[in-house]
């Protein structure tokens, strides 16, 4: 096992130290310690190239099922649990590393230019590396606990990037959202932990894998409900229905974060986590098993494709566009996994990130060059198309690549999970799937149409007119021409067409499943058929035209009558109004449930402290005391003496009642003393004889 | 013997000097019907003594404790009296019900 | 299993040593501060390395075993003795307690509160320390009383006297429940003792140190066992406190001094959960079977119930004060699984709670000494007046909600993943279901502290500064000064440095938790 | 009809009564030839005369423990003996009265009464309590009783121009002697019953069976009366907060303390050696008192406004605290533990109160007052005697470290070792009072360390040298005990009680 195989935990490793000699030291240093996150990036894409590189070697030489690289220390042991921290090298991992360092790189180089000047520039790199960083440690975790862990720190550091204009409002708060959705998601993973844990009596997730594929578990009903909880974390993180609704506002960060978290790291922890523990998900809910009805991860996957690219079809803003794009192509991977085609929702994992990250690329470059800093296509942009040779060029073999027209990676991979859907007989998936293609690409040709097309508008009528413009410096454009060269070609890694299935041997043995026989086996991915496909690519094509008319119609020169129909048409309006409020998702969850949560709920809870429960011990002590004085205290001082006041109170009540025995009167106490003997003797008396 | 007659006289004395403690407002009333409830005791003493002087062996020590009791009322008496002086000198009264200064 | 007898006279020193400096202080004159503060300084620094010196002499490959253990005669009649040690699992507590004395020692050197008076102050922080570690080592139950009470009156001087606008109330109140817990507590002690010397095999050999109710606890009828249980219950739950008994601590917190706040926080609480690891669930472990579910119940609901009241909170420190509610809910819940990794957990939470919610006072301190109010809505935009102090506040948000790679994060984690499997005595008794609910209500709670702390961190450190606080001079709103500095960087350390490295105290703590878990290993018992 | 033969008397054991009797006379003598401003002299006289009785105290300790009956002879023998339990009182008596003298130096000088008197009474109160302390006999204890008892109504009324002194000494006289005649009447017929006078005879005869089974309750019932009225048990206890707060400060600490201890004396004796047979008389007797005294002492307390008379009522729960063993004495195997419980228990609870009386006494020389708002920032102006009476209050509140708590422990434990319902019923009734009494314990501290002074002036107290050794003793004493409870935790072993049932 080689060198890099044995040491890959310096991946996460540097860039973590990074993060550390950043926030330390980084604003003494020239570059406010931007040079140190590049290099320490570079670092790990050198180090995770030469990981991928020993892991393809070893696949090559050997020739059954290859077992991981795994190098592991004890990282802390209670009783007999062992927790291990340290490396799992196998397929899947080392694609994600790879992918992970290379982007982040590319974000890293390009933010150089496009944040220069920021009021927190150090702030935003140690953020930015941490991130990478986490990602990272997710990815090769060798047993949940790491996993966890470097899906806690993504957390953070999204809220962190998220929010990095915390001046604003509206971006705190769209932090705070991305926090908490997410955080909502990993109850489920905490929990789904803790059953793993009672089900396996391991956190290794080799072991469990293993134990899951085997059906050496005894409980399986809890494995199913671990599933589950599982399967919530990654609604969460992967934005899946109906948790998405964070993902569009985390656009308030600067456009390399949103790149960078919707292209190779954070959203896709949930596909991964699938991916990571397939065995489990397969197992426990029985995917791909005949006779089964309900598959809950295509189904969620499914409705996501679906609800956010209707959503992209309203957006002004074309990093929203993008983000419901990213949404809904995220749904095709989890499809791509509940249907059973593994390799080709990893595989799109892959040729999504480039083609994904260089689309928030270009759309950053416009705005940072051409429309001053605006986001939106309707105001500020338009007929760039020739000022932004490069920008454009970039977009467009994207744009391509995410419709996934023929022999660009798109096509490889989402069509992939659309004939295994149909080839599993999931009939409606695979409706849903090329349906999905068609909208796919419906909005990008608008977005597409609004950006470069047309005539400039707003901010970009200025740049457009403006003689010496040029498209953006070269720290931008390096990395739009590095990454839309990659959206075209990547694809051909796994190009059943052309029987090319290396991508597929390289990690195929990370699905921890037998593949084609037997009860818990994954199936094998079909063959390539142009029949198979034909269908999709003809509603591709439909989308694409439709699209074009509809927008010429209604953005281009001349009026035509589609033009305001939205406004005019009732059903139309309605239908337009309802996506524009996102389903009304978020009214719902900002409205009633953290409202909820936040006023009423706890504001109960607090007044149930003060007045219930110390009122309780306090009403315990008023003992004979006036029911007035009770009323009195209850509504009136929210803060009633517990305890204290309340014996007091009784003390000080008995105490007065008892008072006037000592009235002071010689005779009186001498009757009550000879009397108390009376009594007694006479009492006594009677028990005793 | 008749032990019981002098029991019972020693009871009524007692209950009669119950009765004055409680319900005398005058100190010297009160003093005098504590005398009747010591003098109760030494009845008693003085009948069990004889009753015991007959049928067990124990010693006279009933008669002796009449007699401490008869010499440690004499002193009691005397306080009690110096007290009532005592108060009447700075109340021209001595009824109890004055005397209630402090209470509660 | 024999303990290691080695440098007896180490942790009495450790004990008393702040009293001898108590008795130099009464010769100083009350005028003369600053001798007082070195002298009060210095003692707490030369108890700091004895106790230094104790964690370098002990022996980690035993640490289930008690060391420098000491035994002599006390009070003979009653058979209570003067025994003292410490094992892995006390001896974090007792450092700790060493070392937040000192910061906050450190800290008061220009923070003494109004009225001043640092010469009482300082003296009752020293006869604090003695308390709190003495607590800690103490083997014996009397003894552990004593020093368990000791604590009490230095406490309500310093809630009342250096405390708040609404301190007498709050100190009474802290007074008198903790005195309700103990007199129970003490009543169940001593019915313990009773009990168990008659049942033992020879009345004689009867006493009161750990060791015996260690032996003969088990004994004890169930049915009277969970009558004492109740006793000790309410005695420890009053301290940590547990919903319902938590009523004062809000008020208790909020009204005292920072340092007040900061010692309660860290180490006081962990005196009524320490009492449960080490004292209730070893001596009665078939009335801690008969309990744990229902004090798992109480736990998830304070865990929930502090969370919500956070929420309605408007002053931050109340705030936090309550938080502590919600955390010491996941220390209960370990507690009551009664597992190896609950118990761990437990320990972790206690001493990560410490230093966490220590920290976040501190801050709250600052901010109330250069804002003159904590109220949430004036406090905006914190980060851009003393960018410093905003991030440090984060930072002790972020490790107080749990986040992986922070100290929180061990004690909350771990607590769930036991109490989704607990002991199996509780499966025995059908309670396993019951535990399964509560860890998903728990984990609930995860999700409602990162809600809190994050809104209140939103609140009070993002956004631009208010009015009210900006214009009222930004003179007086200075970054972390360095005392500031010097008392919390130990802190903010040990948080990055028990979050990565877990393993420093889960080594120390385990050996000791097995011979407490074990006990409920064995089925049918 | 009898020969009378003269007793033996073994003066060594008597030596502790015989120095008082002699100091009595001494100080009354030469009060006589000294001038106005020399008086004080006879306060330093009765002080070492004290101290004086101290001595053969000691030596007969030290002599070893064998019993010796100070008057032996044909029915005399066994009637009053010095047995380790009677030394050790004894001891505690005289402290408390030297405690007392050294209390009372100027208190009683300045208000120009009869000083010479004022000791000799004090005196002569102490010894009737050295008396009580040997005493084996209903005769004797009857006698020591009123030797006691008469010389304090007179005490209580020192202020002899003072209106409420003098109610103080009529009310506390006028009960006190009525209570000790129907305790008389109650000795007369348990002598009926038995005899005999002599405890143990007692002990042997009352076995509440027979014909005269009725006779026997009603003599057990009154004669504990009489007792439970001088350790003001509640309903016996009316007189006590009057007469507290009427009488001269030291005076009541001198009652407070002293004569309590004298009538738990009394008790104590009663219970072990005249009924141990009678068990189902006083158990539900005294346990009843025990739960009224403490409850209702402590109710009316947390009302009180004025210092004395709250620390009166905390006397009086106190006093319930020490009802409570003694109720369970024989049930169980409580016997020995709570012998044990009462003594310590006097002992420390002696020298935590005294101590409170001294730092009232001391700051109100300065406020002149006796309302509690008068120790209002107390911290600020006088912080030794803060923190002194903080101890003080604190220890009465059984706080550890402090004495308090271990006598309050021995009490639960005895209780506890008795187990059934008896003892965990009254156990528990202890553990809500003592919480309760906190509450007016810690008002006091309130107003010491966080209230503002009252009418501003924060001139420090002298506080005047004699009152100042007290509260050494007093603090030292409190403390140490609290620490080290082993010094006393021996004493009031039940095979220090002669005669009592093994």
């Amino acid at each position: 096992m080689g060198w890099f195989l044995e040491h890959a935990w310096l991946i996460p490793a540097t860039p973590g130290a990074a993060f550390a000699v950043i926030i330390l030291f980084g604003k003494r240093m020239p570059r406010g310690g931007s040079e140190v996150g590049l290099a320490s990036m570079l670092a790990a894409l050198v180090l995770s190239a030469g990981t991928a590189y020993q892991w393809i070697a070893r696949v090559n030489d050997s020739h059954e099922e290859v077992p991981a690289a795994l190098s592991r220390w004890e990282w802390f042991r209670i009783g007999d649990l062992k927790v291990s921290i340290g490396s799992h090298i196998d397929g899947l991992a080392a694609v994600m590393l790879l992918l992970v360092a290379f982007i982040s790189t590319l974000v890293q180089l390009y933010s150089m230019e496009y944040v220069r000047g920021d009021r927190r520039y150090t702030h935003f790199f140690a953020a930015i590396t941490l991130f990478s960083a986490g990602m990272l440690t997710m990815v090769l975790a060798p047993n949940m606990v790491q996993l966890l862990l470097g899906w806690e720190i993504m957390g953070l550091c999204s809220f962190l990037l998220i929010g990095h204009w915390w001046e604003e409002r509206a971006n705190s708060e769209a932090a705070l959202k991305a926090f908490w959705t997410v955080r909502v998601g990993d109850m489920g993973l905490l929990v789904g932990i803790a059953m793993l844990l009672a089900i396996f009596h391991t956190l290794e997730i080799g072991a469990i894998n293993e134990a899951a594929a085997a059906g050496e578990f005894d409980n399986k009903n809890l494995l199913m409900w671990a599933a589950v909880a599982l399967f919530i974390a990654c609604i969460g993180k992967s934005g899946q229905f109906p948790l998405h609704t964070w993902l569009p506002d985390a656009m308030a960060g600067p456009t390399p974060v949103s790149s960078l978290l919707h292209s190779s790291t954070m959203v896709v922890a949930g596909v991964f986590l699938v991916a990571r523990l397939y065995p489990v998900f397969h197992v426990g809910l029985d995917m791909n098993i005949a006779g089964q009805r309900f598959n809950l991860i295509a189904v969620i996957g499914g409705i996501t494709v679906l609800i956010a690219a209707g959503l992209a079809f309203v957006q002004n803003d074309i990093k929203k566009v993008l983000a419901y794009s990213t949404v809904s192509q995220l749904g095709y991977m989890m499809m791509g996994l509940g249907v059973g085609a593994w390799t080709a929702a990893v595989f799109h994992i892959f040729t999504h990130a480039f083609f994904k990250c260089c689309l928030f690329l270009c759309a950053g470059s416009v705005s940072h060059t051409a429309s001053h800093h605006s986001f939106d296509m309707k105001k500020d942009m338009g007929g760039l198309r020739k000022k932004m040779p490069v920008t454009f060029a970039a977009w467009m073999a994207a744009t391509a690549a995410l419709c996934g027209l023929p022999f660009v990676s798109g096509f490889f991979s989402k069509d992939e999970i659309i004939d295994s859907a149909k080839n599993n007989d999931y009939k409606v998936f695979y409706i849903v799937g090329i349906v999905g293609a068609f909208m796919t690409t419906a909005y990008m040709t608008r977005a597409t149409y609004l950006t470069f097309f047309g005539k400039a508008r707003g901010g970009a009528a200025h740049f457009v007119h403006d003689e010496n413009a040029r498209d953006s410096s070269w720290q931008i454009t390096v990395p739009l021409v590095i990454l839309g060269s990659l959206a075209l070609v990547s694809g051909y890694l796994n190009a059943p067409i052309f029987k090319w299935h290396w991508f597929e041997t390289w990690t195929e043995s990370s699905i921890g499943l037998p593949l084609g026989e037997g009860i818990f086996a994954a199936p094998h991915p079909p063959e390539f058929s142009w029949v198979s496909t034909a269908p999709g690519l003809a509603l591709v094509a439909a989308g694409f035209g439709v699209s074009l008319l509809l927008c010429r119609a209604v953005f281009g020169e001349g009026t035509s009558g589609l033009r305001g129909l939205t406004e005019r048409n009732v059903v139309l309006r309605a239908g337009h109004k309802f996506l524009v409020n996102k389903y009304y998702l978020d009214a719902l969850y900002e409205r009633v449930v953290v409202r909820g949560i936040a006023h009423p709920i706890s504001r109960a809870a607090y007044w149930t402290n003060q007045n219930i429960l110390d009122g309780i011990v306090n009403a315990v002590g008023q003992g004979g005391r006036r029911t007035g004085d009770l009323v009195y205290k209850y509504i009136d001082q929210g803060l009633v003496d517990g305890a204290v006041n309340g014996s007091g109170t009784t003390a000080s009540g008995a105490g007065g009642a008892l008072q006037p025995v000592q009235s002071g009167k010689v005779n009186m106490y001498g009757a009550l003393l000879f009397g108390a003997a009376a009594v007694g003797g006479l009492v006594l008396v009677l028990v005793n004889s | 013997m008749l032990i019981n007659e002098f029991l019972l006289l020693g009871a009524v004395l007692f209950c009669i000097g119950v009765y004055g403690v409680i319900a005398r407002k005058n100190a010297v009333l009160v003093l005098m019907s504590i005398e009747l409830i010591l003098n109760s005791v030494n009845i008693n003493l003085l009948a069990f003594d004889r009753l015991h002087a007959v049928d067990t062996a124990g010693g006279n020590d009933g008669s002796v404790f009449a007699l401490y009791i008869i010499a440690v009322a004499a002193a009691e008496v005397g306080v009690g009296l110096a007290m009532v002086l005592l108060i009447f000198r700075n109340r021209k009264t001595i009824s109890l019900d004055d005397l209630s200064e402090m209470k509660g | 299993m024999e303990p290691i007898q080695d440098l007896q006279w180490l942790l009495s020193l450790g004990t008393f040593l702040p009293l001898v400096g108590v008795l130099l202080m009464l010769f100083v004159p009350k005028k003369n501060v600053d001798l007082i503060k070195t002298v009060a300084v210095g003692t707490a620094l030369a108890t700091l390395a004895v106790g230094v010196v104790t964690a370098l002499k002990f022996d980690y490959d035993q640490s289930e075993k008690l060391q420098y253990f000491t035994t002599n005669n006390w009070i003979k009649p009653i058979r209570a003795t003067y025994t003292i040690g410490v094992d892995g699992i006390s001896l974090p507590l007792y450092l700790l307690s060493m070392v937040i004395t000192v910061l906050v020692m450190i800290y008061s050197w220009n923070h003494v509160p109004s009225p001043g008076n640092p010469k009482a102050f300082f003296i009752l922080m020293l006869v604090l320390q003695t308390g709190m570690a003495g607590t800690f080592i103490a083997q014996d139950l009397i003894l552990f009383f004593v020093f368990f009470e000791l604590v009490l009156l230095p406490m309500y001087f310093m809630i009342g006297v250096w405390g708040g606008a609404n301190r007498q109330y709050a100190s009474l109140k802290f007074f008198l429940y903790t005195m309700f817990g103990s007199a129970l507590m003490l009543v169940a002690f001593i019915a313990l003792f009773v009990v168990t010397k008659n049942n033992a095999s020879d009345p004689e050999s009867a006493n009161f140190t750990f060791q015996w109710f260690n032996e003969n606890g088990p004994d004890v009828a169930r049915n009277t066992a969970v009558w004492i249980f109740a006793g000790l219950f309410v005695g420890f739950a009053v301290k940590v406190p547990m919903f319902p008994f938590h009523t004062w601590l809000p008020d208790a917190h909020t009204e005292a001094p920072t340092q007040g706040s900061v010692i309660l926080a860290a180490i006081l609480l962990k005196l009524g959960t320490y009492g449960f690891v080490r004292i209730a669930i070893p001596f009665l472990p078939q009335a801690a079977v008969k309990w744990a579910p229902a004090i798992a119940v109480l736990a998830v609901i304070g865990i929930i119930y502090g969370a919500l009241g956070c929420l309605a909170q408007t002053d931050m420190k109340r705030l936090i004060a309550f938080s502590s509610v919600a955390h010491m809910g996941f220390v209960m819940l370990g507690i009551s699984t009664l597992t190896d990794l609950g118990i761990n957990a437990a320990l972790f939470g206690m001493v990560a709670h410490g230093l966490i919610t220590g920290m976040l006072f501190f801050i709250a301190g600052s901010v109330k000494e250069r804002y003159h109010t904590l109220e949430i809505k004036q406090l905006t935009g914190m980060l851009k007046q003393m960018p410093k102090m905003g991030w440090i506040f984060g930072f002790c948000a972020m490790a107080s909600l749990g986040l992986p790679g922070l100290a929180g994060f061990w004690g909350e984690f771990p607590a769930l993943l036991s109490a989704w499997s607990p002991s199996q005595l509780l499966v025995a008794n059908g309670h396993e279901g019951l535990f399964r609910i509560l860890t998903t209500i728990a984990a609930l709670g995860t999700v409602l502290a990162a809600g809190y702390l994050l809104w209140l961190f939103q609140r009070t450190a993002m956004g631009e500064p208010a009015m009210a606080a900006s214009d009222h001079g930004h003179d007086d709103i200075h970054d972390v000064n360095n005392f500031e500095w010097a008392s919390w960087a130990p802190l903010l350390v040990a948080i990055v440095v028990l979050g990565i490295v877990p393993k420093l105290l889960l080594d120390l703590s385990d050996p000791g938790v097995q011979l407490i878990s074990d006990i409920f290993k064995v089925s049918g018992k | 009809m009898f020969a009378f033969s003269s007793p033996v008397i073994d003066y060594h054991a008597l030596a502790p009564e015989l120095v008082l009797a002699g100091g009595i006379c001494v100080v009354l003598l030469v009060d006589l030839f000294l001038p106005d401003h020399r008086r004080w002299i006879t306060g330093t006289l009765s002080g070492l005369f004290l101290l004086g009785a101290l001595l053969p105290v000691v030596t007969l300790a030290v002599l070893g423990d064998d019993v010796r009956s100070s008057l032996s002879g044909d029915g005399v023998t066994g009637r009053y003996v010095v047995d380790n339990f009677a030394l050790v009182l004894k001891a505690l008596f005289l402290l408390a009265g030297y405690v007392v003298v050294l209390l009372s130096a100027h208190e009683i000088e300045e208000g120009g009464y009869y000083q010479g008197e004022y000791y000799v009474l004090l005196l002569s109160s102490v010894l009737g309590m050295v008396m009580m302390a040997s005493s084996r006999d209903l005769v004797s204890m009857f006698v020591a009783l009123e030797f006691l008892s008469i010389p304090a109504y007179m005490m209580a009324a020192w202020k002899k121009r003072d209106r409420k002194s003098n109610e103080a000494g009529v009310k506390y006289y006028l009960l006190g002697v009525f209570a000790s005649a129907v305790m008389l009447y109650g000795m007369s017929l348990l002598y009926g019953v038995a005899g005999s006078t002599l405890l143990t005879d007692v002990g042997k005869a009352v076995t509440l069976e027979g014909d005269r089974a009725g006779v026997q309750v009603l003599g057990v019932v009154f004669v504990i009366i009489g007792f439970a009225f001088k350790v003001s048990a509640v309903p016996f206890h009316t007189w006590a907060p009057d007469t507290y707060e009427g009488a001269p400060t030291p005076v009541t600490a001198f009652l407070s303390v002293a004569s309590k201890a004298a009538g738990f004396v009394g008790l104590v004796l009663l219970v072990f050696l005249a009924f141990p047979q009678a068990r189902d008389v006083y158990r539900p007797f005294l346990w009843v008192m025990a739960a009224l005294t403490m409850t209702i002492g402590n109710l009316v307390a947390l009302k009180q406004k004025n210092i004395v008379r709250m620390l009166a009522y905390s006397s009086v729960s106190q006093g319930g605290f020490i009802l409570m063993p003694l109720a369970m004495a024989f049930t169980g195997d409580a016997q020995e533990a709570s012998l044990r419980a009462v003594v310590v228990y006097l002992i420390i609870y002696a020298a935590t109160n005294l101590g409170a009386f001294a730092v009232i006494i001391a700051v109100s020389r300065k406020t002149r007052s006796g309302e509690i708002s008068s120790f209002g920032g107390l911290f600020q102006y006088a912080p030794g005697l803060t923190v002194l009476m903080t101890i003080f209050l604190a220890s009465l509140a059984g706080i550890p470290p402090l004495g308090g708590w271990y006598a309050k422990f021995g009490a639960f434990k005895a209780v506890l070792d008795a187990a059934g319902g008896w003892g965990y019923s009254i156990a528990i009734v202890g553990a809500v009072n003592a919480v309760i009494a906190t509450a007016y314990y810690i008002t006091v501290m309130r107003e010491m360390w966080m209230k503002p002074v009252p009418d501003g002036d924060v001139s420090p107290i002298k506080v005047h040298g004699s009152i100042q050794a007290a509260l050494v003793i007093c603090g030292v004493s409190t403390l140490v005990l609290g620490v080290l409870p082993g010094l006393i935790a021996k004493v009031g072993a039940i095979t220090d009680l002669a005669g009592s049932l093994p």
